[in-house]
């Protein structure tokens, strides 16, 4: 397991170096001055000439890169335009932020995605199934961000169930240790407030999890269906074991290998999709911060922003290929 | 031969497909007895394999459905009994063991916790009890190492090594039928004689009746006392294993057993009945053999043969063993001569 | 009765035993790709595709002629109609009719579609083949680059290669593109893999065929189905990556009646005229819907193993 | 005898293994393990032994469809391993492969004419010389012209054979690899198979090297037989002698092991222990040794030469070395 | 952050306990039937960038810091007019190059520490002087609109504050190199506020998220992107005020979602209110709509030194040609008023005898005629690709104008650029016609007319590349005269040359609409964005 790991590890160079050359080239890249950007329209001359000159912008781009790359192993990942702040010291808000709201949503996605698929492979071609399957479909077919506007609409705005954005009832914020409010709450012993923390979690959750739901239950399901035709789920039926036996023992754990897959990619698409449902929900996460970040022309931040949803996705994945090799004894390289 | 313990009678299976309703099984009736090993040889699509999962009723369905006939098991139909009683019978009292040893075992799953739950499904002990029976079937099926390849996976083990534990398996709750479908199809020559040595040797011991399917005519005269051959979905003769071999009646049959290069007959050209399998459909007019049979008259391509029997527990569905034609078969047959 | 000598139907000659079978069964000749195309024909779910699909792609022909409305005359007085018999899905907040705008925005998203993903199956095709039959460092590269490419969620990709073009709608569609090309490689890549390994190449690359040929005739044709399979679920995509970037104001600009723009352009009217958002939000749902439908019942059709 | 057409010596195919952090190679499998056999023209060489043995890798290593680890094989008399890629495509015509599965080496996405006028192509034959000549073949085969215009799927696995023996045919080869042709397929449609490949090659005079595991087809078939175990030849020599006075202990414990479809027959049955070792881990010696019932101290350490005891009788087997070496 | 606690004394314990329990609410308002939970939610579209006010130009930062600091001087509640804060009176030398301000006494800041001259003094050389050690300059602190409003930093030849001497602890004296008319006005500003010299001592260049100064509210925390939260100074100046407990400036990014918050409660100012929502709140009895005063234009400008909008009629004639109101309705749903100067007309010197260029497509052909081009002509029109708030759609303009231009027989091509190169391009003179706007800050017409007409600015600020001696003469004048008359009425002369010249069009001034719900009182929004809540009160 730990030559795995390590192997798995010694893989992601190239591919970390690679994601730091495209986040450096997005800076140098972008046309226009960024000087010019930050100050505005109002900015005189010599203000922006002073920008430039602070942001070193006028070194060879090979040694900027490296500067680039020494900082960042050494846990700089530059300062804000914007707030003057090291976007090390700020980000560990908006991560949190993001982690709790992508948590939640895959949480939703899986529990909902897995079981549907469950219960569509099981009854096969039976009403469940294709009223699932239609709502899958149409799932992987909604634009994120419509979903997101249509649910504060209608659940926010016209039936008033849930916050319209936010992440805690504005009038009352506490005090953050972690930044994951949840576990705030519950670590202040306010379980009042977990309530409502879980209540402004509903609809972003939700429009970010359908569609790696509707992909989940899909998977789900034609895995299932797939492991329920193999001959060893035939030799357990053999045996004489009964239906939940086989399905959740036998069937579900082959299955969820091609599901835990499409886990860790959907982690990536609802990354992804953050930066849509956390502008609409004013949902502080990294996704915001990119997306602030982007109106902003916040160069450093739209770079470290990106390197770090782009590492987490990483990270994600190898922890998946780890669970992998857990999950299933035949993987050995 | 004493009790029979496992009766069929006309026997049904349909496949509903896009293609339309396939009669994969068309009538098979086959009894086996106590303690005997009786094997069902036939090529490859004619039915063997939906028999023996009709037994178990693990015929996939959709698309496949028994449509008619009976399974007795001692004096019980199994076609009627409850989902509950099926569940209890298998695996307990007839269990089955599959062509693949190298798919058939749940990859992620140790053979210890594969073992012990064949045991804890049927027999109330409980865990410790069930590993203790589960090593010492390991050893029973001539598994060295039987406590440490309780903790290995499938993927360890060799395809032979597999196919002992699939067998210890269905073994676990000393069934009283054990059918097995193609055991020994993907192992090695050398590999299948262990298996079948280990399969007569589990047949002596414990007294378990085995249903043996197989397309290889030499594995049958091996290790069976009585063989039912099967063609298109039908069984077509049946007999003692002896009998079969020495003296087919049925085209089929004969045709069969010539076609098999012989290793300890001095070479010659090969007979080889031309064609191919008819694949199983419905309203099939006439003897199923007919196209590649030489002796092809005009009543098989409007009539179906049924199966006569040749008395002795011996059946043959052939026109020419009808009574009113056996002379003239027996004429045909010299003047074919080979 | 009396036995005939020899089955008449039965060929002497021992060697040539012509199959009696085959000729009742099926004389009618059929390729594989018609029998897949039959099988399409008997998926409900695909038909319902198609015709969804249809149906914006005649909007997006006959637009012109379906509305006597210009997608971007703006009419002050009359902004923010509700649907009526005048303006079908109603007026926007600067007076313009929806349903005109819906019609021209049907283009422009299967413009997207179709150049998005032509694009990225050309460079994919060509990327995956070489890495796929070639291999060895060739190979390390391209997958390494590939790798690279998967590492950032797509949207924040094509986000980042916006960027540095610029926002436009042709950019978005060439990041679109660019983010769709390693999905494409790796697919074609895994594909060409195995089919190098398949008998049958082995078979053809023993009959002497020469590399090109043996990518073009044997590889290619059996890599198609799943490719196909792909580009129509990346239609959809596609589709909605570029209503996503045209939502964040990074794809199409105003005036153009592109969906997500037009969704972007409407958020503030939410609850004043719901109608500016419900529209757009639906087309796009619908079209992707549409190519999904599609994508699934070739798939079912085309590479029942691929299922998944 | 006849001239040799195909010397094969000392051939050796092995595959890397790789792994560890930085994917290095850190094993191989030995699938071939220096092999050398001749093959004569006309003569039908069957190659046994079972699965994993390496009996493919010859196979395809001989066409060079796989390079060689090491080794010389001589067509015609002109060593091949070193000819460039060109030079090879060219020679192929004049040997050719027929592989196990009917299903899988047939391009299912081809009419049967395109697959069989496809090496047509090399010789720059017409469209209608190549059209005739696809049914010329499909005749020799036992096919029908009318099946030219139908793809591989709408064949039972017989009759797809069939069709890889015509798509082999196609060139006029002079020798074809045969690579399980009839495993896969049922006994009465193989033994329609195996009298086509006989016929065959009293047609067109060519050379087989026949590769199948079962022993019985490998008998009625060939002249000559090789015996593989774990990637080495353990015995080679004509039919007779090898079924009648099998020498190695693992050919005699094959030929033991097959079931006879005969009740009289009453054999007395080598039951072999335990399983085949891995070619990764091939056992030191003789690769026999850990499962061979009359191994010796010798044979744990010392691997046997492939030696000829009797004419034209090849062995490895220190049971038959020399004493005096 | 030892002085938070310290000063908060008596009462409310910070964050979460203070606001919900009844007790404590007694000294800190005598409003009777005010409600207990004083506490304000501010919501807003975007985040402050930084809370030292001196070091951003941000409208969502001053609005934040004009709680936490005070400055020297500050503006009447709804307008520019100059008036007292930390300094209660004020001298102008008569050649208007000292001015001397007397100090509040008895004012501390936030930390404890007291406030005086020397604090001024601090603040001032840190803005002026890079290489102070409060300047942060390696930090990236970069003093824009010091530069800006007083002509530079120190050392620049433009510079006018020559030194800054101490009287006294309440006595601070300012001299000049020369006069500026606007230097009153500039100290008004948000962004000239003082901070806490020993707060800057502590908290270095993170002085940005740590706003230690004399006003108001006090600073608690900032959750990025998120909210940023001042509790009550209970040790104010001003007795009685603030009477509010606590302030919360939340982010809202979505109009709509800030709108829907408010309606539900959530919050109880909104500020960005989407005008077509005006009618709605208006209607809504638990809502109040307030407008703020326009404080900014947007136009479309001329490159008058490049053909062919070096022609004058031609420059008339388009100005004619378009339809203000209709942008004013279309984009404003008529918060908005159509606009005939270069500056917002509530401002000191605006010029309201200017007659307007009416919408009159027939007087634009015939002067397009008389400018040579009766057979219409094809240019191009420059538009911004970012939302600005003189600007909310520039698409949607452009779209308007140029059907506009269409009707009179003038082709124009609209072209995109993206912002920063938009901003470097028209900087270079490299566009024909483009769409641009400009936001007040000091409410001195100076900051809008020099800024975007002066000769001396071509190339920089004024894009329209407009050059009329005339024009730079008045404006330079009016920049130095101290009498605000005198300014006025230079300034109002310099716009009617400007009409006649027409080197851009003014569209219209937008007035910004916001709501609160009916239970905040005294609130008034105040046109540069920036107001006081001291005196805001939530009565339910
Ligand atoms: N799932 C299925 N769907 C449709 N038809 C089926 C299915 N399973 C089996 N059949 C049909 O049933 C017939 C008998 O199949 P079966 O598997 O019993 O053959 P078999 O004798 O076991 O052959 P083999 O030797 O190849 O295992 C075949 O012709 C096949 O077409
Ligand atoms: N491409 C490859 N890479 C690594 N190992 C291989 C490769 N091809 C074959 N081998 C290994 O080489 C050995 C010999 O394989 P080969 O296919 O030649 O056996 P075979 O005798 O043909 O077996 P079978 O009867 O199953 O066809 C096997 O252990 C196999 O795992
Ligand atoms: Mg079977
Ligand atoms: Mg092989």
């Amino acid at each position: 397991m730990f030559a795995y790991t390590m192997r798995r590890l010694f893989m992601l160079v190239p591919v970390l170096i690679g994601m730091t050359l495209i986040t450096f080239s997005i800076v140098h890249l972008i046309p226009g001055n960024p000087a010019q950007v930050i100050l505005g329209e109002t900015a005189s001359e010599t203000a922006i000439k002073n920008l430039e000159e602070s942001m070193g912008l006028n070194e060879p781009y090979a040694l900027q890169y490296t500067y680039y790359v020494s900082d960042l192993l050494q846990g700089d990942l530059g300062t804000s335009l914007k707030t003057k702040t090291p976007i090390s010291e700020e980000i560990w808000p908006y991560i949190a932020a993001t982690f709790e709201l992508t948590f939640f949503a895959m949480l939703f996605a899986i529990i909902i995605g897995v079981n549907a698929g469950i219960i569509s492979a099981w009854k096969q071609n039976s009403w469940f199934d294709f009223l699932a399957m239609l709502v899958a479909l149409i799932g992987v077919s909604i634009p994120v961000f419509w979903l997101a506007l249509m649910e504060q609409w209608i659940f926010a705005q016209e039936l008033s169930w849930f916050p319209s954005s936010g992440r805690q009832d504005n009038r009352d914020p506490m005090e953050p240790i972690t930044y994951f409010f949840v576990l705030d709450s519950i670590l202040h012993g306010d379980f009042s407030r977990t309530f409502t923390v879980l209540k402004h979690l509903v609809l972003p959750s939700i429009a970010l999890g359908t569609i790696p739901m509707a992909i989940i239950a899909r998977m789900t399901r034609s895995s299932m269906l797939e492991v329920m035709r193999s001959d060893y789920i035939r030799t357990v039926q053999a045996k004489g074991s009964g239906q939940f036996l086989i399905i959740y023992k036998h069937a579900l754990k082959n299955a969820l290998i091609p599901v835990l897959t499409v886990i860790g990619l959907q982690t990536g698409v609802l990354l992804g999709g953050a930066i849509l449902t956390e502008t609409i929900f004013s949902w502080p996460g990294v996704g915001r911060y990119i997306y602030e970040a982007i109106t902003y022309r916040d160069y450093p931040v739209i770079q470290s922003g990106i390197l770090i949803i782009a590492f987490l996705f990483v990270i994600i994945n190898l922890v998946v290929d780890l669970l992998y090799k857990f999950i299933d004894p035949r993987i050995n390289y | 031969m004493s009790d029979e313990i496992l009766k069929i009678t006309s026997l049904q299976t349909h496949f509903f497909t896009d293609q339309g309703e396939i009669p994969a099984v068309d009538g098979v009736s086959l009894t086996v007895h106590k303690g005997e090993v009786v094997g069902i040889v036939g090529e490859s699509g004619c039915g063997k394999s939906v028999t023996s999962l009709s037994i178990m009723q693990l015929v996939p369905s959709p698309p496949g459905k028994i449509v008619g006939g009976t399974i007795h098991y001692k004096s019980e139909n199994l076609l009627n009994a409850s989902k509950k009683r099926i569940k209890d019978i298998r695996g307990n009292e007839i269990s089955m063991i599959f062509q693949e040893p190298m798919t058939s075992l749940d990859p992620l799953f140790t053979i210890g916790n594969q073992l012990r739950e064949a045991l804890q499904i049927h027999k109330k002990i409980n865990k410790k009890q069930a590993n203790q029976k589960s090593i010492e079937m390991l050893k029973l099926v001539g598994i060295p190492r039987a406590e440490e390849v309780m903790n290995d996976y499938p993927h360890q083990l060799s395809g032979g090594m597999r196919q002992r534990v699939m067998i210890a398996i269905s073994m676990a709750c000393d069934p009283e039928i054990l059918i097995a479908d193609e055991p020994t199809t993907a192992l090695d020559v050398t590999i299948q004689a262990q298996i079948l040595d280990l399969m007569k040797k589990l047949n002596h011991e414990k007294d378990t009746a085995i249903l043996l399917i197989t397309h290889d005519l030499g594995v049958v005269a091996e290790i069976c006392d009585r063989v039912i051959v099967m063609y298109a979905g039908q069984v077509v003769e049946e007999g003692t294993t002896r009998e079969i071999l020495k003296n087919p009646t049925h085209p089929y049959t004969k045709g069969l057993i010539r076609s098999i290069p012989k290793l300890h007959e001095k070479d010659q050209k090969l007979y080889s009945i031309p064609g191919t399998v008819p694949k199983p459909k419905m309203g099939m007019l006439g003897c199923r053999f007919k196209d590649r049979c030489e002796f092809a008259h005009d009543r098989c391509f409007s009539e179906a043969p049924e199966l006569f029997s040749l008395g002795n527990n011996r059946y043959s569905r052939c026109f020419l063993l009808d009574d009113t034609e056996r002379k003239v078969a027996s004429d045909a047959e010299a003047n074919t001569g080979s | 009765m009396k036995i005939k000598e020899k089955n008449p139907k039965l060929n002497q000659n021992n060697n040539n035993p012509i199959d009696q079978q085959m000729e009742q069964d099926d004389i009618q000749v059929t390729s594989p790709w018609k029998d897949s195309l039959r099988q399409l024909r008997k998926n409900r779910f695909a038909i319902a595709g198609l015709i969804i699909i249809l149906f914006f792609v005649l909007l997006a022909i006959f637009a012109p002629l379906l509305t006597s409305y210009a997608y971007d005359k703006t009419d002050i007085v009359n902004r923010l109609q509700p649907p009526s018999g005048e303006h079908w899905f109603g007026t926007d907040d600067v007076g313009r009719d929806i349903f005109t705008r819906i019609a021209y925005g049907a283009r422009i998203s299967l413009q997207v579609g179709i150049f998005a993903v032509s694009g990225a199956l050309l460079f994919g095709t060509i990327l995956g083949i070489v890495a796929g039959y070639y291999g060895r460092w060739i190979d390390m590269v391209i997958s390494r680059v590939f790798d690279i490419l998967l590492a950032f969620p797509s949207i924040l990709l094509a986000i980042a290669i916006v960027a540095i073009l610029g926002s436009s709608l042709e950019n978005a569609l060439i990041a679109i593109a660019i983010v769709n090309i390693p999905i494409f490689g790796r697919l074609i890549r895994s594909k060409v893999i195995s089919l190098r390994e398949e008998e049958f190449v082995m078979a053809a690359k023993a009959q002497g065929m020469k590399n090109g040929r043996i990518i073009l005739h044997h590889i290619l044709p059996n890599s198609v189905a799943p490719i196909i399979v792909q580009a129509t679920l990346s239609f959809g995509t596609a589709i909605l990556e570029a209503a996503a970037l045209g939502f964040l104001g990074l794809g199409a600009q105003p005036p153009t009646p592109e969906w997500g723009a037009m969704l972007a352009g409407s958020r503030d009217f939410i609850q004043l005229a719901p109608w500016t958002l419900i529209f757009p939000g639906v087309s796009i749902m619908l079209v992707v819907l549409g190519f999904n439908l599609i994508g699934d019942g070739l798939r079912d059709a085309l590479d029942p193993k691929m299922k998944n | 005898m006849q001239r040799p057409i195909l010397e094969v010596s000392h051939l050796k195919k092995y595959f890397d293994v790789r792994g560890g952090i930085f994917g290095k190679k850190v094993g191989e499998v030995k699938a071939v393990d220096d092999v050398s056999f001749t093959v004569h023209e006309g003569e039908i060489l069957g190659i046994v032994g079972e699965s994993g043995c390496g009996k493919s890798t010859t196979g395809k290593t001989i066409l060079r469809l796989i390079e060689p680890t090491e080794g010389e094989i001589k067509f015609e008399g002109q060593d091949i391993t070193s000819l460039n890629y060109e030079a090879m495509r060219k020679l192929r015509r004049d040997m050719q492969i027929i592989f196990q599965d009917p299903y899988a080496s047939l391009n299912p996405r081809h009419t049967v004419e395109k697959i069989i006028s496809e090496p047509l192509l090399i010789h720059g034959m017409n469209k209608q010389e190549r059209k005739s000549r696809v049914r010329e073949l499909l005749e020799v085969v036992g096919l029908s012209s009318y099946h030219a215009s139908r793809y591989p799927h709408q064949f039972s696995g017989g009759q797809r054979q069939r069709i890889g023996i015509a798509r082999a045919l196609a060139n006029h080869p002079k020798l074809i690899i045969c690579d399980e042709p009839v495993s896969a397929l049922d006994v009465s449609v193989q033994s329609q198979i195996l009298n086509l490949m006989e016929s065959l090659r009293d047609q067109f005079n060519l050379t087989y090297v026949f590769i199948a595991h079962d022993l019985s087809v490998v008998k009625h078939i060939s002249d000559r037989v090789g015996v593989m175990y774990l990637g080495r030849l353990v015995e080679l020599t004509d039919k007779d002698k090898l079924y009648d006075d099998p020498k190695h202990p693992y050919t005699k414990a094959l030929l033991s092991a097959v079931p006879l479809p005969d009740p009289d027959v009453e054999k007395e049955r080598i039951i072999l222990e335990g399983d085949v070792p891995s070619p990764s881990n091939p056992p030191t010696g003789c690769a026999f040794h850990t499962r061979c019932p009359m191994a010796m101290d010798i044979c744990k350490d010392i691997r046997p030469s492939f030696e000829q005891v009797e004419v034209n009788h090849f062995v490895a087997c220190h049971l038959y070395s020399d004493p005096a070496q | 952050n030892g002085g938070d606690s310290e000063s908060g004394g008596d009462t409310d314990k910070p964050a979460d306990n203070g606001s919900s329990e009844p007790g404590d609410s007694g000294d800190s308002t005598d409003t009777g039937d005010a409600s207990e939970d004083q506490v304000l939610i501010f919501a807003r579209g975007g985040d402050s960038e930084s809370l030292d006010p001196g070091s951003t130009t941000d409208g969502e930062s001053s609005r934040v810091t004009k709680q936490v600091l005070e400055g020297l001087l500050t503006f009447d509640k709804e307008s520019f007019e100059v008036q007292p804060e930390l300094a209660h009176d004020w001298k102008v030398s008569d050649d208007g190059l000292t001015y001397t301000f007397y100090l509040e006494e008895g004012v501390t800041f936030h930390d404890g520490t007291d406030f005086n001259a020397e604090a001024v003094k601090v603040n001032f050389e840190r803005w002026a002087d890079p290489s102070h050690e409060y300047a942060y300059t390696d930090d990236g602190y970069v003093y824009s609109m010091y530069g800006t409003m007083f002509g530079g930093f120190k050392g620049d030849e433009g510079h006018v504050i020559k030194e800054i001497n101490v009287v006294n602890d309440h006595e601070i004296e300012f001299v000049l190199h020369r006069p500026l008319g606007f230097f009153l006005q500039n100290l008004g500003m948000s962004y000239f506020a003082i901070t806490s010299p020993a707060a800057l001592e502590e908290y270095g260049a993170r002085i940005n998220e740590n706003p230690v100064g004399t006003g108001p509210f006090k600073f608690v925390s900032w959750s990025k992107d998120d909210s940023i939260i001042l509790e009550k100074f209970e040790d104010y100046r001003v007795e009685g005020l603030p009477k509010l407990d606590r302030v919360i400036f939340s982010v809202i990014p979505d109009n709509a979602a800030r709108l829907i918050a408010l309606k539900s409660g959530e919050i109880d100012i909104m500020d960005g209110l989407n005008p077509d929502d005006a009618a709605g709140v208006e209607s809504d009895e638990n809502l109040i709509l307030y407008e703020r005063a326009e404080n900014n234009f947007g136009y479309v400008g001329f490159n008058t030194q490049k053909e062919p909008f070096t022609n004058k009629e031609l420059r008339q004639a388009i100005s004619y040609a378009i339809d203000r109101q209709a942008i004013a309705d279309a984009l404003y749903a008529g918060y908005a008023v159509s606009a005939k100067n270069p500056l917002p007309p509530s401002y000191m010197g605006y010029n309201d005898n200017v007659e307007p260029y009416a919408y009159d497509p027939e007087k634009a052909k015939e002067l397009l005629a008389e400018a040579g081009y009766e057979d219409g002509l094809e240019i191009e029109l420059w538009t911004m690709p970012v939302a600005r708030p003189y600007m909310p759609d520039p698409e949607t303009v452009a779209v308007i104008v140029q059907s506009n231009l269409a009707d009179i027989g003038i082709t124009a091509n609209i072209h995109r650029e993206e912002w920063a190169p938009y901003l470097e391009k028209t900087m270079n003179g490299e566009h024909q016609m483009y769409m641009l706007g400009w936001s007040g800050t000091n409410g001195d017409p100076d900051y809008f007319l020099s800024s975007l007409l002066h000769g001396d600015n071509v190339g920089t600020s004024n894009r329209s590349f407009y050059v009329n001696n005339d024009v730079d003469e008045l404006l330079d004048k009016a920049k130095v005269a101290v009498d605000q008359e005198e300014r006025a009425q230079l300034y109002s002369d310099a716009q009617e040359l400007i009409s006649e010249d027409v080197p851009m069009i003014p569209l219209v001034h937008s007035r910004p609409v916001l709501a609160t719900t009916s239970a905040v009182k005294n609130y008034v929004p105040h046109p540069s964005t920036s107001e006081s809540l001291a005196e805001v009160e939530i009565v339910k």
